[in-house]
């Protein structure tokens, strides 16, 4: 019996390619914001556990008053550690707040507009937040 | 609705043989094909075969096509077509390697080859001993062919139309011109115009009532070839799988026995050791269902009850769980019964038709005994008889029927479909069905479908099972003309158009009952054993008179006509069958 | 085998309701609730609680089934709140009250009947097929068995689609590629044969790719082959970031 | 075509039992979008320290309220749930072969969060029914003793107070 005919073109698509290369989106914007959700995160553990313990447990909260705040941003260390919570939290908060806006908030339209919003809250605060630890002048304190 | 569709080549079921062709089919794309299934492809039953898909690879040991060859002659009780056998054999390496090229995972030797391992009626040296030759990929091996092969056709860019049930063929002038679906979302009807139609609709268990086959499985294929005049061949012989799980009938592949387990009864015995002395539990499936059925007879089930253990507790737990993963799950699921720790219980399930829509060795089907070809239908597949399963079929065997013949059908569709030109339509298309679908569903007091068919698989099972007799055949026989009667009365509850499944399947019980008359007045007719047949009044091989094919016909008054058809005989001259 | 198990005589057996959300949109405005009574038995599968309503109670009652034993992916639906296929539950692991509901987030056809055509295309998206064109060699391409273990799982999809309508990221936006497919993309990636990595990749990195995966894991715990999907993606993740940044 | 129905919404969630992995992610969720709602808000009140240091020691009369004790102390177990839930989750995803045991993982996660909320709970609470001092009170007198210039810092009537 033969089997010549049978054997060609084993295994092949049909010529002239029968499938097309899939399209995504080229960027690598997701992998990138996802990593950074990742390295953030971790970073904000220490930072964030810090910062909880600090004023909630070692300060507490009744005891708490402006001087003590003035007092601690005389150190530029804490102020920077400070400028870097606030940053990573922002940022990270920022990028989570998208991704379940983009789950909930269907309608490109809508979608785009409920963005604009948040993203303007986030980073407005965020801007403001660093421009006050950037601006803050401990000698307030003295000069009282 | 009606909605009328052109197309060159159309492929009505997307299993293994169907999406096989199919991918040849769309090698050319000047071939308008499409493939038309009543499920999506991915849920065809060729996704439940286990244990694995033979050919003489000779990975692990010395093996030959010959010896495959033999193996499936004698397997068939020597009823195979011989020059059929020797072209699978043959061909089956070559398809296997192609299956491989197309990225199907099999299991790996550790050199990296495609693993083999050994299966029931396989043997080395003409019926020395088990060889290694089943290739497989765990036990899940039709799932990923299945898979496979649809991975294949969506590479191709095969058009589908899923859940589509094609409910007539259309016959026009001497050939095949198309076929008329129904789309079950809707209920529109489509007709098919078309230059060539492959059936592979795959198999028909549904007729018995303990069955390893899915119930889609209601031979739709060849009951609407039968009713439009074309033969069905060999329909007595069904195979009745040895191992399906106890009352549920799931498969327990014979994989598992591949791999070294055994059967056991009610003593503990290890009893294919007396009906097989040299292959044991791996003698071909006739002989271990009839084994098992014998030792129930006999009393020696498990307490008594209708049922044998199969013992693979001594394999270990390796071996079950990388193995035979798929097995593992299905008897916890379905027993609680954990196969590392205790036997499975099995009794003998509905299995495979060996008989089917005659084709030649191109898939063409041919109507009667000198091999006349009805031009543009094709079949392959389980729902085909080439015939290289003859009165047995080795396990393994089918899928490499379906991707062996499925490719040749796919190719010579091809060849066809490039000098044919496209064939009228026969005038009003659709009236025959419309009608059969309107009485149907007119009837609103009568008995339900269900009902009928519980009935129907009933008596088959009792009576045209495993063990047949003349008398109890007479009774079948009476019954199911009886069932073919209230069949005029039933009622289908779901009048609407929107997915009703419930007409569906009441039109699938006609094909079922149809099917059951022509397997019931084959088997009466024959008397002899052999093979998948097995007669209690006529118990042994009769070559004399009964060397030859059934050719069952529908004749004008809707009586059955037996016809007989030689069988092809080249290498190997028929003997006694031992294991 | 189910036919055979519902006779009444054998003992055992239990009355059991079952709550089916009903919905045909030529007829109903919305989907509703029907309650029916069945007698079963404890090994029973919720697919024989189905088909005993749908063939003597009320044939209207639609659904997918074929294989009857979890390996063909056609009933996959919610049974008691959680995806499973109806025929991979057995009713003593049910109690007296099921409720069996349509999977969320496709269009319903009709009853249990979703449209799965977007599933399918999502599928087809991401090459699920193997892809290499060099000239393959004259008997198979090598391949050890630790290369054939590294994709193994993921061979195993049946593509019923329990995992991806259990994902809320799906739910939430049915653009999202869903676990599924991704599971497809797997079986490709790391077979050690295949030489399409690279654009399958890339569909998934894409907006609505494996980042919108936020390994809640339902994907995992309904899949009815075991597939260890969140890990499978986890991979895919992995691979990606790898290549794009590393 | 008749009206298309799909299960899709917000509300789809609820209506699914999902296990350990769904509710934790919707937990994950809730918290980091409820701290990044309260960083919002403690950071303007944080800023106003640069306008006008009086009117943030006004500000911070509402932190001290005892009601606002019970959101400080939601705000500590978001946060903590959260980055314990966090670091999970970044675990999975450099190791997916732990995800076997995704479902102790979770277990693990949370027993971190719970054994740590116990100390800050009592910490938290119990000065609110004087069952303890305020947390940093020793701290606290420490810097009242030493005080040149620290308007009030000790509140009449207080424990403190008297302690002094
Ligand atoms: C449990 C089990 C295990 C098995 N294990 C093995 C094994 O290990 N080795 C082996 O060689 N063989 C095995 N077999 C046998 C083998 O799997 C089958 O014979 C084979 O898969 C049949 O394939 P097919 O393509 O002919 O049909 P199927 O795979 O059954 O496909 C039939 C197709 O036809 C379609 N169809 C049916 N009716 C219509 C209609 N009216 N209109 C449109 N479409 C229709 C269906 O949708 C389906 O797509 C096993 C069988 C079973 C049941
Ligand atoms: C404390 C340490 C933190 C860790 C370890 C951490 C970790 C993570 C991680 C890994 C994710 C990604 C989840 C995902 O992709 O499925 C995430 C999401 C998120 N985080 Fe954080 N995070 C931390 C702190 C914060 C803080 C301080 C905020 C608030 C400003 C925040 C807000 C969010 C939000 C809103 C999301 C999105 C949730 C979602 O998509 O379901 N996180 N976090
Ligand atoms: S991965 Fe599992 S749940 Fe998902 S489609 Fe495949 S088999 Fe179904
Ligand atoms: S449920 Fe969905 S979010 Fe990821 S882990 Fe599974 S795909
Ligand atoms: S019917 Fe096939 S998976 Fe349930």
């Amino acid at each position: 019996m033969s089997t010549e005919e049978s054997t060609a073109g084993r295994g092949e698509a049909r010529p002239g390619g029968g499938y097309d290369v899939p399209r995504g989106g080229r960027s690598n914007f997701e992998v990138w914001s996802w990593v950074f959700m990742r390295v953030s995160g971790v970073i904000l553990i220490f930072l964030s556990v810090y910062h909880l313990v600090w004023w909630n447990l070692v300060v507490g909260v009744e005891h708490l008053d402006s001087e003590l705040v003035i007092d601690r941003w005389a150190n530029p260390l804490y102020r920077l550690l400070n400028i870097a919570l606030l940053t990573f939290a922002m940022l990270h908060g920022l990028n989570g707040a998208r991704y379940s806006i983009e789950d909930y908030v269907r309608k490109p339209g809508l979608q785009l507009a409920v963005k604009g919003v948040v993203y303007t809250i986030v980073i407005g605060s965020l801007i403001f937040g660093i421009f006050a630890l950037l601006t803050f002048d401990p000698s307030i304190l003295t000069n009282r | 609705m009606i909605h009328t569709h052109t197309y060159d080549a159309l492929v009505v079921g997307g299993g293994g043989a169907g999406l096989m062709s199919a991918i040849y089919l769309s090698r050319d794309p000047s071939i308008k094909t499409a493939v038309i299934s009543k499920l999506y492809p991915t849920r065809s039953h060729t996704g439940a075969a286990q244990g694995g898909i033979c050919a003489a690879l000779a990975n692990l040991e010395e093996d030959h096509p010959e010896w495959h060859a033999f193996d499936t002659v004698k397997g068939s009780d020597y009823l195979g077509d011989q020059d059929a056998i020797e072209v699978m054999c043959e061909e089956a390496v070559d398809v296997i390697i192609e299956l491989e090229h197309m990225g199907l995972p099999f299991s790996r030797t550790p050199d990296g080859k495609i693993a083999q391992r050994p299966f029931g009626g396989h043997t080395h040296h003409f019926g020395q001993g088990p060889v290694r030759r089943s290739c497989y990929a765990a036990d899940r091996t039709g799932h990923m062919i299945l898979q496979t092969l649809y991975q294949n056709s969506i590479k191709n860019g095969v058009e589908f139309f899923d859940e589509y049930q094609v409910v007539d063929v259309l016959i026009n002038q001497g050939r095949c011109v198309g076929v008329v679906a129904y789309e079950v979302s809707t209920g529109d009807l489509h007709v098919f115009n078309a230059k060539a139609v492959l059936f592979s609709t795959g198999g028909f268990g549904r007729v018995w009532s303990i069955t390893s086959n899915a119930f889609a499985n209601t031979g739709d294929g060849p009951a609407i070839a039968f009713r439009r005049g074309i033969p069905l061949e060999d329909m007595e012989f069904y195979q009745f799988h040895p191992t399906g799980i106890y009352k549920l009938g799931i498969l327990i592949t014979e994989g598992v026995r591949g791999e070294g387990g055994v059967l056991r009864n009610d003593l503990g015995e290890r009893f294919m050791e007396r009906y097989a002395p040299t292959m044991k539990d791996l003698a071909s499936r006739d002989v271990v269902a009839r084994a098992i059925n014998q030792e129930i007879r006999e009393g020696r089930g498990i307490n008594g009850k209708k049922y044998v253990y199969l013992d693979a507790t001594h394999l270990g737990k390796d071996v079950i769980e990388n193995k035979l993963p798929d097995i593992a799950d299905f008897c916890r699921t379905y027993l609680g019964v954990d196969p590392v720790k205790d036997p499975m219980p099995i009794q003998p399930t509905a299995h495979y038709a060996m008989g089917g829509i005659p084709t030649d060795m191109n898939g063409r089907v041919i109507t009667d005994a000198s091999n006349t070809v009805l031009e543009g239908l094709y079949a392959a597949g389980e729902t085909a008889c080439v015939s290289v399963h003859g009165a047995n079929r080795l396990g393994t065997n089918s899928l490499l029927d379906l991707v062996v013949f499925g490719r040749r059908a796919g190719l010579d569709m091809a060849r066809y479909c490039l000098e044919a030109e496209i064939g009228p339509l026969p005038e009003n298309p659709t009236a025959d069905i419309e009608a059969t679908f309107a009485a149907l569903l007119a009837t609103t007091d009568g008995e339900p479908a269900a009902r009928l068919r519980e009935e129907l698989q009933d008596v088959m099972q009792d009576e045209v099972g495993i063990f047949r007799e003349g008398k109890g055949m007479e009774r079948a026989r009476v019954k199911i003309r009886e069932l073919q009667e209230r069949y005029a009365k039933v009622v289908v509850m779901d009048k609407g158009t929107r997915f009703n499944t419930d007409l569906m399947e009441a039109w699938e019980l006609g094909n079922l009952l149809d099917l059951a008359q022509v397997t019931t007045e084959s088997a009466i007719n024959r008397t002899e054993s052999r093979g998948g047949h097995m007669r209690e009044d006529y118990l042994t091989r009769n070559d004399a008179e009964w060397l030859k094919h059934t050719l069952a016909y529908r004749d004008a008054r809707g009586e059955i006509e037996l016809r007989y058809k030689p069988v092809t005989i080249t290498k190997f001259q028929p003997k006694e069958r031992v294991y | 085998m189910a036919e055979s198990r519902r006779k009444p005589t054998e003992a055992g057996r239990s009355k059991v309701r079952i709550r089916v959300l009903r919905y045909n949109p030529d007829t109903d405005k919305q989907p509703a609730y029907r309650d029916y009574t069945v007698s079963v038995e404890p090994t029973d599968r919720v697919l024989d609680a189905l088909n005993a309503i749908k063939w003597y109670q009320d044939g209207s009652v639609t659904y997918r089934r074929s294989c009857a034993h979890g390996v063909c992916g056609s009933d996959a639906m919610r049974i008691n709140g959680v995806n499973r296929l109806a025929c991979k539950v057995l009713m003593r692991d049910v109690g007296a009250e099921v409720v069996i509901e349509p999977l969320m987030g496709f269009r319903i056809i009709k009853d249990l009947v979703v449209d799965m055509e977007s599933f399918f295309a999502q599928y087809r998206s991401v090459l699920p097929y193997f892809v290499n064109d060099s000239r393959p060699p004259e008997r198979e391409r090598l391949q050890s068995i630790e290369e054939r273990e590294r994709f193994d799982d993921t061979t195993k999809c049946i593509l019923c689609a329990a995992c991806t309508t259990s994902c809320p990221s799906f739910w939430a936006n049915e653009e999202f590629v869903g676990p599924a497919t991704i599971v497809n993309a797997h079986r490709f990636v790391f077979d050690s044969r295949d030489d399409a990595a690279a654009p399958r990749l890339e569909r998934l990195n894409g907006r609505e790719g494996v980042w919108r995966c936020r390994t809640v894991f339902n994907c995992t715990e309904a899949c009815p082959r075991d597939i260890r999907i969140t890990q499978a993606i986890g991979e895919v993740k992995k691979a990606i970031m790898y290549g794009q940044i590393a | 075509m008749a009206k298309e129905y799909r299960s899709r919404s917000l509300g789809t969630a609820l209506r699914y039992k999902g296990r350990e992995g769904m509710w934790t992610w919707m937990l994950h969720r809730a918290t980091g979008l409820g701290v990044l709602l309260f960083l919002i808000i403690h950071v303007i009140e944080t800023g106003l320290i640069v306008i006008s240091p009086e009117f943030y020691d006004e500000a911070l009369l509402l932190y001290k309220n005892p009601f606002f004790r019970i959101a400080e102390l939601l705000i500590f177990f978001s946060v903590l749930f959260h980055a314990a839930n966090g670091l999970r989750i970044v675990v999975q995803d450099f190791w997916p072969a732990v995800m076997r045991r995704q479902r102790q993982l979770v277990w693990a996660a949370t027993a971190v969060v719970v054994i740590a909320m116990i100390p800050v709970t009592w910490m938290m609470v119990a000065p609110l029914f004087g069952w303890a001092d305020e947390p940093g009170t020793g701290r606290h007198l420490e810097r009242c003793r030493s005080a040149t210039t620290a308007p009030a810092c000790v509140l009449e009537g207080s424990a403190e107070a008297e302690a002094l």
